[in-house]
């Protein structure tokens, strides 16, 4: 029964606050995976590189805000621009060559970019560990009770809410959005109606690199440590987190990121000796789902053409 | 006949090698020495991989886990027994595994047959996927089986790692498992069997019509390439001498995928010249994290962690310049070699002409 | 674009060719008046932030004390990467190409360990600089260190935590960090011993590179810890301190060495005021010569505060020039020798001698972070 | 005449849509039927389901094996089927097209092969005796359909009519009873038609075959077929043999207004 120690002994306000917790790293991770989830509707390929672009990101504000002194709201908006064209480069130099190239292809050039932007990052910033700019109107603490949130956990949310619902309008409401289902519906056919396969591809990237941006500011108040290799977990985790959700599928996505958050941080609260194995339960979930379920849990079920 | 005149000259070719390697045992320095054995040893991985990705068309990304399995159970059991108390130091050993002891050879094999057993295990979920999917299922299972070592304390010393293995540093044993991981591996391709996962990499739905087991077909590929990477890991471990689960991070997999991805997918020699090349350049790039002084006057760009952004550059550029590498399926043989040496500049033109 | 490749390909190896050759033209070193001590750190990678500080150490030692036997020592700096497998190769390599008579190195006691058999087998001694881990040194006759040893570390900062009073502590260690887990168990027995076996009531674990230790915090919370031992690198330290404070944590945090670094104020910030943790040198306790005359050229040529890391080196360094001097000889097997009888070797964390395994008898000091700025509070010697 | 294959009331649901409602087929040893119909009709979803790639929602599929045993085949493996003698070409080649004519065929015999895996890398006197039976079979194969010259060339590179006879060949290299043919003639100008119909007898005749085919093509399918079943909408609108269907009401409305090619 020692095993179940953490389930029997929990209080309230703990489980309260490990709820609080759950939610909000859950936020942070859908935050991430929509922009994972979009450039793999469109292009049917995981961006590898997008957990690396939040890296940027996190060192792009660094500069902004603690080297160069700008205030953190003009900052973040320099920020999101910088990492936008960043991800349009990633997809020019690393995608767009390989168009019509075999599937395998274009997934080594993608770990080969994120590898790339990690050595990059590591040469050019050093390895060691700089901090994120501290702002207090993020960083200070709101107590409800017993229970503690940063002001940060309940900005999260909310951004994620804005992002989710700005990028369902832009995909079904505008010419782009439009443009960008017919070419994640049917490449070829989007080809021959005429639309420009690499301006709406471009566009996704850069959206999606915006995405990733506003989700490195977000990540890097609440965890402001910046290293390297800081996009390599969040990066797989939020790719698991678009899988379990149904890649492809933007609310999708926002699930999954819940799924994924609140499922790590209550494993670790009701079973705390399995607290070391926390970083296993993403890929566990995620070998389950895609045996359950290939498409994720909103994804629509596909058949291959024979 | 021309299969007996290659048999022979392959042959030939091996005791050349083992006598060179022979020869660099004794001759070489220990750092070359060094060089020379990881080479060989990322050959095998690179081979083993070669299996899956290359011939079998399964996009895996697990080659570090497979290794793990392998560099442990060489670690755990050929630790002395008197010395194993010192290296649990802080988690005594499982009373279970303490005093087995076993020579080098038997922990290789074992460690492979652990390896392939927990690829049958991961096969049955994972190897329905394709593409990408696979590739992360893999990549996440590579993860798990480290987390599983990082805690499983009492078998593995977790983080403290296994200390005190006996030290491998000999060309002539890991040139031996090498030229039979080869040797198997060709013979394998060259069999139904290997034609078989040919045709799974081709077109599964058409290898399913003509009668081959998709599941099973795949399986064994898996099974087989994780095997000789839990080989390649054990060889690994005793040529480090000590193992923990940093060494087996997913980064690890991406110089074996540096290697068949240079080598060319889907062809074996081509693996070994990509391990050779990979391995060596990687090690001859070192001068990249030097200051490099040219002409008197110091290159500010070389600095330590440009080798590795060279590495990285390079992985990018084979894959979009040269997509199929320095082979492509195509294979080195004997046959392609005499006509090379009887007409040099004949050999590639007739070569460009038929592409 | 095949071309292109090639020739980019063949003008790359060229160069190395042509910048290989040049190192290699080393004549027998009996004659020559160069000594050549080579240095393995991690320069890159997850432990580059401690590499670098103590190669600021080692150069500064190499500044100061430049000849000996009336021959000029010359560094040979290898970066390891903070991967073993590296580690191994660069120790080769600088023993058999570079031809170094002493090793110094490295930061993380498993890069060490990955180069003792290499230095074991090719008979040329190393000192360690901050590799704290008993291992290190166990077993092999080669390997030596200008540090304590865990065992001694782990004990210190049970005994400073059971003399302020606290009888419950919890533990939250980085699992797959070598350092944290064996800090860890010194600690779990030496404070076992003090306050009985049900004293340290929760051992939660995390995975380097984590950053959100909400749950475990919460978990911890719940059970009103008088302290938290929390050994590990010190970015998670940090950012698990921070995450501590914001959930109303109140008890204070005990590490290990690895925090003294300006990196771990820079991310905790104003949470990680009040830590306490155990480390070779301050300041205060710079009684010997050799430390002043360390601290005035430090604060000239870095313009800033040393840290212990950057001390141990400057140690390590002098423990070889000294097995040197005293070996009177070039001969790696006669330094090591000399080095095995270091006794009371004036440095700058005192006096080194060293025992039977090669480890320095030396005491603690320690530290907390206070005003932004690490602060001396105590020193606890060998007993 | 002995019945070797028999669908009872098999359908096939894709979420909503029906793709193949009720069918009910009988093909007798020997014969040569045909499965038309509209784009779209589900021809080839029959097909899938007969061989193993869908598993029907409702219904069976019976085979008679060799030895005159009925077994009920539905929902097994592709490469199950495949083994008790089923054989089939695909709508849009589906070649290994970057190995050999050779290589395509022999891969073909490797679901003969008796000798397990380690047996077949080591090269075991057992395994090397079985393949050298089966090479003999396949040079035997491929100089009787005029494939032999080009062994050794890329299966992409050959020219689309050689494609399909290869596939074809592939397919009887699997030494099957009931060869099922998707569109063997699409994409081809007459003479390659009235080649392939001329092969098409040829192989049936040779190797003792029951060929069961999907064609737009009606001369070809006028020509060599003994009876004929007629799809539109997942339902059989017809069957019978080549003048009853040709007769047929309906089978002119559905094809009337319908954009066809033949």
């Amino acid at each position: 029964m020692e095993f179940f120690q953490g389930f029997l002994n929990m209080s309230g306000a703990s489980f309260a606050q490990h709820m609080v917790n759950g939610v909000s790293l859950g936020s942070l991770y859908a935050l991430i995976a929509i922009g994972y989830t979009m450039v793999y509707g469109i292009l049917l390929m995981i961006n590898f590189a997008h957990g690396d672009i939040v890296m940027m990101a996190c060192y792009f504000a660094y500069f902004g805000i603690t080297i160069f002194h700008v205030p953190w709201y003009f900052t973040f908006i320099g920020v999101i621009v910088a990492t936008a064209l960043l991800g349009a480069i990633i997809e020019r130099m690393a995608y767009r060559p390989l168009r019509d190239a075999p599937k395998n292809s274009v997934l080594i050039s993608a770990i080969g970019a994120s590898f790339l932007l990690e050595n990059l990052a590591n040469y050019l910033f050093s390895g060691r560990p700089m901090s994120f700019p501290d702002i207090p109107l993020f960083s200070q603490n709101i107590a409800i009770g017993s229970i503690k949130i940063q002001a940060i956990s309940m900005v999260i949310p909310v951004v994620t809410i804005i992002s989710l619902l700005v990028l369902l309008h832009i995909v079904n409401h505008t010419k782009t959005g439009m443009a960008m289902r017919a070419v994640s519906k049917d490449y070829e056919i989007a080809r021959v109606m005429g639309i420009n396969i690499d301006n709406v591809i471009s566009m996704t990237f850069i959206i999606g690199s915006a995405l990733a941006a506003i989700g490195a500011i977000m990540w890097g108040i609440r965890y402001p440590g910046i290293t390297p290799y800081l996009g390599v977990m969040p990066g797989l985790k939020c790719f698991i987190a678009a899988v379990i959700g149904g890649i492809g599928n933007i609310k999708g996505a926002v699930l999954g990121g819940f799924i994924l958050g609140l499922g790590e941080i209550l494993i670790v609260a009701f079973f705390p000796d399995l607290s070391g194995y926390r970083d296993a339960f993403a890929f566990i979930v995620l070998i389950i789902i895609l045996f359950y379920r290939p498409t994720g849990i909103l994804g629509e079920r596909t058949t291959e053409k024979v | 006949m021309k299969n007996k005149r290659d048999l022979i000259l392959s042959a030939i070719l091996l005791i050349v090698l083992f006598g060179a390697s022979w020869f660099a045992n004794s001759e070489l320095d220990s750092y070359i020495r060094r060089i020379v054995n990881l080479c060989l040893i990322y050959a095998i991985i690179g081979l083993s991989m070669n299996v899956t990705n290359g011939f079998a068309g399964q996009f895996s990304l697990g080659q570090a886990g497979f290794m793990a399995i392998g560099a442990y159970t060489v670690g755990i059991f050929t630790v002395p027994v008197e010395l194993r108390a010192n290296v649990f130091y802080a988690v005594p050993m499982n009373p279970f595994i303490a005093d087995i002891q076993m020579p080098v050879w038997l922990a290789l094999i074992v460690g492979g047959l652990l390896a392939a057993l927990v690829a049958f295990l991961i096969g049955t979920p994972v190897l329905r996927l394709r593409g990408d999917y696979l590739a992360i299922a893999t990549l996440g299972f590579s993860e798990i089986i480290r987390i599983c070592i990082t805690n499983a304390s009492s078998f593995t010393n977790g983080a403290l790692g296994i200390k005190d293995i006996p030290p491998l540093n000999d060309v002539r044993y890991i040139f031996v498992v090498t030229a039979i991981t080869f040797v198997f591996i060709a013979a394998l391709i060259n069999s139904s069997y290997g034609r078989a996962f040919k045709a799974i990499r081709e077109d599964e739905i058409a290898a399913e019509a003509m009668g081959i087991n998709l599941y099973k077909h795949k399986c064994l590929a898996f099974m087989i390439s994780a095997f000789f990477a839990g080989i390649g890991g054990g060889l690994y471990g005793t040529l480090l001498g000590t193992v923990d689960p940093k060494n087996f991070l997913f980064t690890l997999t991406y110089n074996f995928l540096l290697i068949i991805v240079l080598g060319g997918m889907g062809s074996i020699t081509g693996s070994m010249l990509g391990a050779i090349i990979v391995t060596a350049g990687l090690e001859y790039l070192r001068i990249f994290d030097e200051p490099l002084k040219l002409f008197g006057t110091m290159i500010p760009l070389f600095r330590p962690g440009f080798r590795m952004v060279m590495f990285s550059a390079l992985l990018m550029a084979c894959v979009l310049f040269w997509r199929h590498g320095i082979m492509g399926t195509r294979e080195i043989t004997w046959s392609k070699l005499i006509a090379f040496c009887k007409n040099p500049i004949g050999f590639f033109k007739r070569k460009g002409a038929a592409q | 674009m095949k071309k292109m490749m090639s020739v980019i390909l063949a003008s790359a190896l060229a160069v190395g060719l042509l910048t290989g050759c040049g190192g290699d033209t080393k004549k027998d070193d009996a004659k020559s008046n160069v000594i050549k001590i080579g240095v393995f750190l991690p320069l890159t990678g997850d432990n580059a932030a401690g590499g670098e500080l103590e190669l600021r150490g080692i150069k500064l030692a190499n500044k100061l004390h430049p000849e000996v036997l009336g021959k000029k020592v010359e560094l040979v700096i290898a970066d390891n990467k903070s991967d073993k497998a590296e580690a191994a190769s660069v120790a080769a390599r600088l023993i058999e190409r570079d031809k170094v008579k002493v090793l110094l190195g490295s930061y993380g006691s498993s890069l060490s360990m990955a180069a003792g058999n290499i230095v074991k087998n090719s008979k040329v001694p190393a000192i360690g600089t901050s590799c704290t881990n008993p291992q290190v040194t166990a077993n092999n006759d080669f390997y030596f260190r200008a540090c304590f040893i865990d065992p001694f570390q782990g004990t210190v900062m049970a005994n400073y935590a059971f003399k302020n009073g606290a009888r419950k502590v919890a533990i939250i260690q980085e699992v797959s960090n070598d350092y944290a887990v064996g800090l860890a168990k010194f600690f779990k027995d030496a404070f076992i011993k003090l306050a009985g076996p049900d004293s340290i009531i929760e051992v939660a674990n995390y995975q380097t590179g984590d950053k959100d230790f909400s749950a475990i915090l919460t978990n911890i919370k719940a059970m009103h810890p008088d302290a938290i031992f929390a050994p590990g690198n010190f970015t998670e330290s940090a950012l698990l301190i921070k995450q501590a404070r914001q959930l109303g944590i109140k008890a204070p945090f005990l590490g290990g060495d690895t925090w003294e670094t300006q990196e771990f104020i820079n991310v905790g910030g104003a949470d990680v005021e009040g830590v306490a943790f155990s480390t070779a040198f301050d300041r205060e306790k710079a009684t010997t010569a050799e430390a002043k005359k360390f601290l005035d050229e430090y604060v000239k040529e870095y313009k800033g505060e040393p840290s212990a890391l950057s001390a141990l080196a400057y140690d390590a360094y002098l423990i070889a020039i000294d097995g040197i001097k005293r070996a009177n000889s070039t001969d790696s097997v006669k330094i090591r020798d000399a080095i095995a009888t270091t006794k009371d070797m004036e440095g700058v964390t005192g006096k080194t001698t060293l025992d039977k395994n090669g480890d320095p008898i030396k005491g603690a000091v320690i530290k907390t972070v206070r005003d932004g700025k690490f602060k001396y509070i105590d020193f606890v010697d060998v007993k | 005449m002995k019945n070797i294959l028999k669908t009872k009331a098999m359908t096939m649901q894709f979420g909503g849509v029906t793709a193949v409602n009720a069918l009910e087929i009988e093909i007798n040893e020997h014969e040569i039927v045909a499965l038309i119909g509209p784009n779209g009709a589900g021809k080839t979803t029959a097909f899938n389901m007969i061989t193993g790639v869908y598993t029907p929602t409702n219904g069976a599929v019976i085979y008679t094996d060799a030895e005159g045993q009925e077994c009920n085949i539905t929902g097994m493996k592709p490469s199950e089927i495949a083994k008790i003698g089923i054989a089939r070409t695909f709508q849009n080649i589906r070649l290994f097209k970057d190995l050999s004519v050779y290589e395509n065929v022999i891969i073909a015999k490797h679901l003969h092969l008796k000798s397990d895996f380690m047996s077949a890398t080591l090269h075991m006197p057992w395994y090397n005796k079985e393949q050298a039976k089966a090479e003999e079979k396949v040079e035997e194969l491929l100089k009787k359909v005029d494939l032999w010259d080009m062994r050794e060339e890329k299966a992409s590179s050959l020219p689309y009519g050689k494609q399909r006879r290869l596939e074809i060949v592939r397919a009887l290299a699997t030494e099957p009873r009931l060869l099922l043919l998707d569109e063997p003639a699409a994409g081809m100008n007459p003479k390659e038609t009235d080649e392939l119909t001329v092969f098409i007898k040829q192989i049936r005749q040779e190797y003792n075959l029951t060929v069961f085919m999907i064609e737009h093509h009606m001369e070809l399918v006028m020509e060599i077929s003994d009876r004929i079943y007629v799809l539109d909408f997942g339902e059989t609108i017809a069957k019978g043999s080549t003048e009853e269907i040709q007769n047929n009401k309906r089978v002119i409305e559905a094809y009337l207004g319908v954009d066809e090619d033949a």
